[in-house]
């Protein structure tokens, strides 16, 4: 029922694959109130995740997270490098160094480490239109879901996606988009698309781990 | 509009620029890992050091602003993309000669976070590191809501008057008390009249009506609310110097330093007209400029418009933007 | 394509981008009557005197580099017109300090025409003048058909080095002889992908489509025959090196001089790598650059493209080159 | 039978209406293989003209010419600057200092002047798109028409007509238009057109000098 490395590894590329996808139409609602990159950035990231997830065949998954969290920021996207760096290392904050096979509980802590190192990092919260939006929801799903650890990542990914969705009737708070008020109400937020897509890639990978 | 640039593989892009810019500037400045530009006298250098950070795409800022007297280490990211912590805490350290590093971060969103990470990590390993952060576009918020301004063309001068204050051997504290002053009185607005296209992408970077101008555009196309039809140069200059005056209150019979600088297509022609009627509006305040640069310091890639920069100036600021220094884009 | 431009009247373009011009700069510059930038340390000049003249609206050209060093006196027309006759000779008799002046040209046809006229003047008034004219772009004819080859961003360089000749004493025949030395070694190319707008009349400067670029183009948008679809950073930097190369034949384990000038529009991020490009095809010719600049030195207007310059480099030329100098927009 | 200052300064003046009548039509040919300003340099050239004209009261022919030429070569007009001063200072230039009545030999003697002035200047000649392609035609006519002023300027003004008109069949070998070659064929040479209207509003000047 818990996750070891090989699952890890799974749900990385996983979420890389579904990431590396969208990048067209992640690029094409950054373009309309922010500076067009964010499929890059994204494409970028996703590009790293593949490869190390390939590449991992020892240590700790704490330490794989935090390796890759620091790798994606420096992968010069512009905010998406920080943030994503900060979100895929964050899932691996609250393990213990020596932890290789994750139960629930566990699962449990990978989304509460993340969710508290972003809170760091940004101080935007749902309602802003920003990654926050998707990523909050779907922290705060984990926490409640019932079941083992596919079943918490295919809630958070669903509640990923509906946080995604919503920030469609709001208003931009953060980033280049911000100066844009109003008009950005009726676009979803590229940052928070990607971050579903991100959880929808993780569960993706998860449920073959029941 | 299509993009019609001199480039090769756009993934290849900041790599290539940098390598033609420290090509260009042998003498001044060379490449470090991570995208670093690096002053040659460094080295030698027993003072304060100053460290910036920043995406390309702008040039000649703001690697071309590295070398004696300004920028000690700029970290490169991509095209309008803050570069991430770990190599700008590598420069940190790189840069530090013992007497603390001053380090200038632009406010834009990448380059926050990415600033805000470095500092946690200066912290834990207790680097003598000071933050000073450039947020002087009025456009989008007001004063006291600082951070949410922009920082657009005010951190060139920063760097000018930090690196001179360093040169002269103040401490660290003096070095960062002295940018802080100059920061806290400085204030741009942007005014565009065409887009660009984003180098990596193509896409269009804001898309104006055949007679508009914005009044307030930001760095990289966003909006600024200030949507009008094309007026004058002195018309425009008008508007824009006194919102900045107002905005840093500036009183009759104070000095400023006044910059314009071109966005990109925008000719030095058009751009001296803009300072010629900014002078004038401002002689008619009492308001005397006693320093000021006219030309393409930030650039947006093509966009054609300008920014306005206005700063209050005393006795001690002027001696250092007067101050010699050595770069490949400012000469003192 | 419609102009927009931050100007008043067009009728008084050019007046009021001097005027701007010698405020922004009122420490190096001051203007003279009838259209005149001048050296403001020409009184104390004991040393041959350079005056040019040329038209306006390629800013920084050619009056952001009259300064110690460079040119003592530049006589404006007007957008892109040559001044008159008479203007060009009280210049000279201005600029005359007892020890000659020389009087650069660049072959225009407005320029000529008034060069000529100016000379006869010269003659008859028995003034001790020597006039160099520079004719450096290898489009439109071939080295063997020189008062065919127009005048392009070449000028500015043999404006530094005839400045830096006559700040070390020479005599105006040694002054001369240098300038056209270095003249006769030069050669420039353009390649355009944008045309601009004539700032007085709104009238487009060419036209190029949608996928294409022009190597050879005039300063003015005329054309120079090489039309062809848009080639990346590296494949124009082979063209252009190479003809360059050729056109002054350049052998292997020569010394060169290589600037790459920006039209306008097109990004420093561009010109670096075009400069890198070129550096290295040169390198692998086992051609060595041993002088440079980076930058918009001659504009025209907003137009996207740039000059690509090479010039054979030999030992006194290039200390003339690096020798100091202080100008608006050229110090070193 | 003679031209005296009160008809120069109507012949000045008349050539100055016909050419501020067509500054428009003039930018427009220039600005196909030239820089589009010959309509904006004709409209000051014109306007200096007709401004002397008017304040002119004493003082001999040749010298009002060349003072006019003079201050046209000043007008800051690119090419068509120092070429139409040269032009109207030529037609003074073989003039004694007091003549002040013109008769028919003298009025050849303006045309000779100015044209073997221009020829000092320029080393174009008929057949190469430019001005010269008017003037080399009007001298001609000029030299060899029978009768009176009034019949020697309308002979000269038809020729450089007819010269204006033939540069539609030529290549361009002078000025901008130049690098243009071939491409240039079809469209007559702005500078041969405006220099036919000067020789027209010359010669509608005279002709009510009888
Ligand atoms: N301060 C912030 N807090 C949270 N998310 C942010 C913040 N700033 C930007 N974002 C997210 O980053 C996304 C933009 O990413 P990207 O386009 O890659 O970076 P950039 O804006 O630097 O070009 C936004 O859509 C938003 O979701
Ligand atoms: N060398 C020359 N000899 C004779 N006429 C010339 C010469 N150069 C240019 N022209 C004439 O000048 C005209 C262009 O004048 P104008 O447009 O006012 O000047 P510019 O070419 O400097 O813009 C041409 O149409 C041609 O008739
Ligand atoms: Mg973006
Ligand atoms: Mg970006
Ligand atoms: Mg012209
Ligand atoms: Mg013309």
């Amino acid at each position: 029922m818990g996750l070891d490395q090989t699952d890890i590894k799974r749900m990385i590329s996983c979420a890389a694959d579904r990431m590396a996808e969208k990048t067209g139409y992640l690029g094409d609602i950054d373009s309309h109130f922010g500076d067009g990159d964010h499929g890059l950035t994204i494409g970028r990231i996703a590009a790293l995740m593949k490869e190390r997830a390939a590449a991992w065949d020892e240590g700790d998954i704490a330490g794989f997270l935090d390796d890759l969290g620091t790798g994606i920021m420096e992968i010069r996207g512009g905010s998406a490098g920080p943030l994503y760096g900060t979100m895929v290392a964050g899932l691996g904050a609250d393990l213990g160094e020596n932890e290789t096979d994750l139960d629930t509980e566990a699962v449990r802590r990978m989304f509460s480490g993340c969710l508290s190192e972003m809170k760091d990092l940004t101080t935007a919260r749902v309602g802003d239109k920003t990654m926050m939006d998707a990523l909050i929801p779907a922290v705060e799903a984990a926490r409640t879901a019932q079941g083992g650890a596919g079943q918490i990542f295919e809630a958070a990914a669903e509640a990923a996606e509906a946080g995604a969705e919503s920030t469609k009737n709001f208003v931009s708070k953060f980033g280049r988009a911000r100066n844009y008020g109003d008009r950005t109400i009726g676009t979803p937020d590229a940052g928070a698309v990607s971050t579903a897509l991100f959880f929808r890639g993780l569960s993706d990978g998860a449920r073959s781990a029941k | 509009m299509k993009m019609k640039k001199f480039i090769n593989a756009p993934e290849n892009l900041t790599d290539e620029l940098l390598d033609g810019l420290a090509l260009a500037h042998s003498d001044l400045i060379e490449r470090g890992d991570e995208n670093m530009i690096i002053n040659k006298k460094l080295a030698d250098a027993d003072r304060v050091t100053i460290v910036t950070q920043g995406g390309a795409g702008h040039e000649p800022a703001i690697s071309g602003f590295v070398g004696d007297g300004m920028v000690d280490i700029s970290v490169v990211g991509d095209i309008f993309a803050a570069p991430g912590p770990q190599a700008c805490l590598d420069a940190i350290k790189l840069a530090d000669k013992g007497r603390g590093v001053l380090y200038i971060v632009l406010n834009h969103a990448g380059d926050m976070l990415t600033g805000n990470l470095t500092m946690k990590q200066v912290k834990k390993q207790g680097l003598d590191v000071i933050k000073v952060v450039t947020q002087e576009d009025i456009a989008n918020a007001s004063r006291s809501n600082a951070e949410d301004r922009r920082g657009l063309v005010g951190c060139i001068p920063t760097y000018k008057i930090a690196g001179a204050a360093a040169a002269e051997g103040k401490s660290l504290e003096e070095v960062a008390e002295i940018a802080r002053r100059f920061a806290d009185n400085m204030a741009t607005l942007a005014v565009a009249v065409r887009g660009a296209t984003h180098p990596s992408t193509g896409a269009l970077l804001s898309d104006l009506g055949e007679d508009e101008m914005e009044i307030g555009m930001g760095q990289h196309g966003e909006e600024g609310g200030g949507r009008q039809p094309l007026k004058t140069a002195d018309e425009t200059a008008e508007i824009m110097v006194k919102a900045l005056v107002n905005d840093i209150g500036i009183k009759p019979g104070e000095k400023v330093m006044l910059i314009i600088n071109g966005s990109g297509a925008t000719t030095l022609m058009e751009q001296l007209l803009v300072y010629r009627a900014a002078v004038r509006i401002l002689k008619e305040m009492d308001i005397e400029v006693v320093a000021n640069y006219v030309g393409e310091l930030l650039t947006v890639q093509e966009t054609a418009g300008f920014q306005m920069f206005l700063a209050r100036m005393d006795d001690e600021l002027l001696r250092l933007w007067d101050a010699p220094c050595e770069t490949p884009y400012m000469k003192k």
